[in-house]
């Protein structure tokens, strides 16, 4: 047991699997000698030598191809695209091929890749480095869209999404990545892929969030209890697809739901959410779902991001309104 | 100013459109059966096409295209491969597949519009078939990088059309495949068209060959409509691949002597009389013109050849008209390992509508 | 004024903004002489000439790439996909670069580019035919994305997004191109981007939908009609950015709301309205928001097409019981 | 078999790392002026770039990448262009920008993190900086559709990486140049890294010129280090494409002689000694040295130059300071030419909330 940052987890759990299962290959740019850009494959190239964590090419769409096919070929590729604004190259790649050669093929042959990429702004990086597009690729049938907010969750999801038989898109919160640490056992023991993970129990109001705004969304829940506001605060973790169920109970709990993401409002995968709870539970709402999100906006560079990012204020007065409501 | 790299690129013919031996015969080829064997899955692809072809026009399968003209580079490059390599197709390549283990049906099944029919279930070494153009050589470098992880001593045989190469995703499999030395060949069967536009216009360069040079690699041209060129090009290229980790790009020139799809109609772009003008190049009567003059075969020959390929194309036919439906639940019974639990409300609700419209 | 289909008026607009405006340049594969494998851009080749009317090499990233450049230099590409499914590998020129040079210029540069390309099932079509996949365009801020439903939208939608001075995703739903005919007048007069289009007036329930899907809701308004059910029907036509203010108002009405989509439910476009409606219109709401959409599935191959689509009985059904509900 | 195409690459240097003139110079480089304000610009983008890199450690700019060793491609690319001519940069090529225009403190505006940096507003010829790696090909490719579509005679230059040569935009704009015959020309700065990957694990191509012949046309290699070779290359080549619609591929070869960015540290992957042994070829020694020799350049000139650009700077580094933030609502004004009602409400409580934080 040791205490440990978020991407000194994720890089724990690739050397875990690694070890325990030799299929498993990491592949990316600067992910050998570099040992990746954040850090996240460092000391991998050392241990388990060239042929399994390999430095590519630059070439997006190239990574995600060759992916799929060593994954179709038996192997279990952990590729890495170094910031998820460069995942887009490889965007034909992933819908096109891997969320569907299962399908394809009735079973015949299957594509269990994990695609990593750091994602999310507020580290004050150049214009791309800071996308939370996980909505364009959580509305994709055949995927799964894995999102850690801490050390320990790091650890257990990523080594659930390399073991899960077929494609995961593994979101690392950048801004996370050297936030808090946490003790991370080295055990090897996986988190489950098909449910929420509440963080904090409450009875007056429903936080849903994951990734970094995990961060605000806590800090909010601290100021509102000294409010006297009971928090719920859900961590919905896999967006793809998605736990509704654990989402629900709390709603029908606490009557009040309010949705925080980081990415841009229209087609975020708040909008899911809130649709589902109005289907599922709109006679226990007492008041309409609400979400904070980041605007509709281009993400700005570094000098604005402090006014894009949502800040936990924000959701506390959100809050503070519904309570008002009913 | 001072040359730093120089490059040639071969093209390589056996026997020219007159059925003449123009090189050094590789030694398979001095093998009459080993001739009529290609021959005769030359004659079976084009009469399973002609059958095809009318099967869409009486809407027993979907859009279906065809591959008239250019049996002798599929049934070549199938030839030149081994059981254990593995093959990466694109959507035109039934004459490979076939040779490979693929059921013709299974063929009918796929372009009827079944999945099932994409599965290849009884022949594992083989991809589905990929429609987004010029996507799967990646997929065949990762294969050949999975081999080469594994120390497996198999290559991998994939193949793009002409448009194809004007791909970016192409050129990226190339450049791994050069840089990693990976056992891989790319197969490109250039039939002059990418639905309307022609060869020309995809590209400046003056063969599709010179395009391995980017990555590193030799690229050849091969007489496509000469069988025994594509099937010893493929076999020398596919040992260099598992021998040396070589790859190669080999630019398999044919005509094209249809429309793109039956969705197409080709005469509103190809010049008149241009199809016919290549018909004289075409890969079956050349080989017949040589076996015949080696006096191994004969009208009589041939037309038991005829009767018997089609009746296997009408056995084949009737297997695949004879296809129970699949099940309206298999839209989700592949997705996931298991389907995910928010899904089984839909599942349920497409069994009940779908048992419905059934009726 | 003549009697034509969708897809002959996409033509004819084509044609009138070529010959009103010297900077409209077509491109894509087989738009030329093939006059595209629609017949979309038929006989503009002979009209324009090759220097306007441009049949590019086989490749999508860069029919992207290029037309965001040649909208920079001032020309005003109108760029064809040949489906949907093979948008993807554009996906990331236009994400991150079409999306975005005003943004990045600060306005000094601007990419009046429109990207069209046939959408949705039901033609009987092999993989990848048939997506639609609209949501992950609509979720990218700085994009217009614009569905016409009929030969008139089709005709003043496509005018309108082709003197639009920013990039439009101009989607064509390929299941209704030769579906009805309609009189269309040659004049030139493009239709708002900023607006829904209301097809039917009604009081008892609000039928949110666009593309191909308008068949079904239609019908199914006829169906409705004939129970004594008063549906209103609105075509969105333009899903990015969304006009909420006439789905609020006609909810606000009738109290009820159904949206009907061709994607996958997940993170479709049909989620974000649905949330919308739920903020904006909560009291006004006499039963939760329904959505009527294709499966969390691949779309399957021609032969269980049918069985993808959602009809006009799922959504009678749907209101009907929504009807009960209050 | 039969030869059907052949092709050579050449490679291009003047001056050798001595200075001593190797080749018939060109007629521009007989004129010392020419040559001083070459070196001039050398020396004032190495100032600029240690200036650069101070203020990021000190936290007034944000990640930068340095241009040091490489001051002979770019300044010399910029020195080959017209001013009429369409510049579509990267994001390391200010040595050009700043040729072009833009201002210094535009580029420290940049990096420091305000778009306002990237519009260049006062340089209308010059696209904005393009940071996903090898996208920005194809933007030229697209200008040059238009500059030829409008018969207008200027020609564009667009500059990629070693490392974005491996991506297949870089392919599929260099094809499309080819096959349409456009008016520009691509430079490829081989610095021979790519943050951690050397060029050699990049591609197995022998040179990265070669990558042109899969798209038709010619390429050659440049000694980046001899800002005369590049400059004239580059003259060689724009006038190719204005005359005569050919593009051409450069490949400029340097070394980067510093960390990939100020993110990065290059001591993890770059064996020691490499960077010092490369800095006997770096192109500013090279050219003071035949200045010397040419007795055109002694001590004294070259400390007046360095404290008259050590001041240009230091006014530029000023300007940057003195620069006033942008408006928070600056975030929408841009997205659209007018902003959709829809977000009128976003933008709202941006500047509601924008205003708190400010304070
Ligand atoms: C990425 C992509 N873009 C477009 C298409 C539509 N399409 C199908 S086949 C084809 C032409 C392909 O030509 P070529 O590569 O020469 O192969 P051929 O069909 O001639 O064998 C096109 C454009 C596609 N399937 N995939
Ligand atoms: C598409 C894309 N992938 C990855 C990155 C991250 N990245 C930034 S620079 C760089 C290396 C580029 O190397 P090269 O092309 O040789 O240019 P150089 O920086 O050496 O001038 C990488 C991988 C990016 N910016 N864009
Ligand atoms: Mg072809
Ligand atoms: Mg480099």
């Amino acid at each position: 047991m040791a205490e440990m940052t978020l991407v000194e987890a994720v890089n724990l759990a690739l050397a875990y699997e690694m070890k325990a299962d030799k299929s498993v290959v990491v592949l990316g740019e600067d992910v050998g000698k570099n040992g990746g850009v954040f850090r996240a494959t460092q000391g991998l190239l050392d241990k388990f030598g060239p042929d399994r964590v390999r430095d590519t090419p630059l070439a997006e769409s190239m990574i995600a191809g060759i992916s799929i096919g060593m994954a179709a070929a038996g192997l279990k590729p952990v590729a890495e695209f170094q910031f998820m604004g460069f995942l887009y190259p490889g965007y034909d790649q992933i819908v096109n091929h891997a969320a569907r050669i299962r399908n394809r093929t009735r079973g015949h042959m299957t594509c269990p890749v994990v695609f990593r990429t750091p994602y999310g702004c507020g580290i004050r990086s150049p214009e791309h480095h800071s996308e939370s597009t996980e909505a364009v690729l959580a509305h994709i049938p055949g995927l799964r869209v894995v999102i850690p907010s801490s050390p320990k969750r790091a650890y257990g999801l990523l080594l659930a999404s390399i073991r899960d038989p077929d494609p995961v898109i593994f979101l690392e919160p950048s801004r996370l990545y050297r936030w808090a640490k946490q003790d991370v056992i080295d055990d090897g023991k996986a988190l489950p892929l098909d449910t929420c993970f509440t963080l904090r129990v409450g009875t007056d109001v429903t936080l849903v969030t994951w990734g970094a705004m995990v961060k605000e969304t806590l800090a909010a829940a601290d100021l509102l209890s000294q409010n006297g506001v009971s928090a719920e605060v859900i961590d919905v973790a896999t967006i793809k697809p998605l736990d509704i169920d654990t989402i629900i109970a709390s709603v029908e709990k606490t009557g009040r739901c309010v949705i925080i993401h980081e990415a841009a409002k229209t087609g975020g995968v708040g909008a899911d959410i809130s649709a589902l709870v109005a289907e599922r539970a709109l006679l226990s709402l007492r008041a309409p779902v609400q979400r904070i999100t980041g605007y509709d906006t281009i993400v700005p560079y570094a000098k604005m991001e402090k006014y894009y990012l949502p800040n936990e204020h924000q959701i506390v007065e959100a809050v503070t309104n519904i309570m008002e409501f009913a | 100013m001072e040359i730093v790299a120089k490059f040639e690129v071969p093209y390589y013919q056996y026997l020219n459109h007159e059925g003449n031996v123009v090189a050094d015969l590789p030694a398979f080829a001095k093998d009459t059966q080993e001739l009529i064997k290609l021959y005769r899955l030359m004659v079976l692809n084009r009469i399973f096409d002609t059958k095809a072809i009318a099967l869409q026009r009486t809407g027993k399968i979907g859009t279906y295209p065809s591959t008239r003209g250019q049996e002798g580079v599929f049934v070549g490059v199938g030839a030149g491969m081994a059981k254990d390599d593995i093959f990466v197709p694109y959507y035109r390549d039934v004459g490979i597949l076939v040779q490979r283990g693929v059921k013709f049906s299974d063929i009918l099944l796929y372009w009827g519009g079944d999945e099932r029919g994409n599965c290849f279930a009884s022949a594992k070494n083989n991809f589905p078939y990929s429609v987004p153009v010029g996507s799967q050589p990646l997929h065949a470098a990762g294969v050949a990088t999975a081999l080469k992880i594994r120390k497996e001593k198999h290559a991998v045989l994939t193949v793009t059309g002409d448009g194809g190469t004007s791909e970016g995703d192409f050129y990226e499999a190339m450049n791994v495949a050069g840089v990693w030395k990976l056992p891989v060949v790319f197969v490109v069967s250039n039939n002059q068209w990418a639905i309307s536009v022609p060869r020309s216009e995809q590209t400046a360069a003056q063969t599709l060959a010179q395009k391995a040079i980017a990555a590193g690699f030799a690229g050849e041209q091969v007489d496509g409509n000469d069988v025994i060129a594509v099937r010893d090009r493929t076999e020398v290229a596919m040992k260099k691949a598992r021998e040396q980790n070589e790859p190669t790009l080999l630019e398999i020139i044919s005509y094209r002597q249809s429309d793109h799809t039956t969705a197409d109609d080709a005469s509103r772009y190809e010049a008149k009389g241009t199809r016919e003008t290549h018909w004289a190049h075409e890969p079956i009567m050349r080989l017949k013109k040589y076996l015949e003059k080696l006096g191994v075969w004969d009208d009589k020959k041939e037309e038991s050849l005829q009767t018997e390929c089609a009746a296997e194309i009408e056995k084949t036919v009737a297997d695949y008209l004879q296809t129970e439906p699949a099940t309206v639940e298999s839209l989700f019974d592949y997705l996931y390992e298991k389907l995910p639990k928010i899904y089984e409300e839909q599942r349920d609700q497409l069994i009940q509508l779908g048992g419905q419209s059934h009726g």
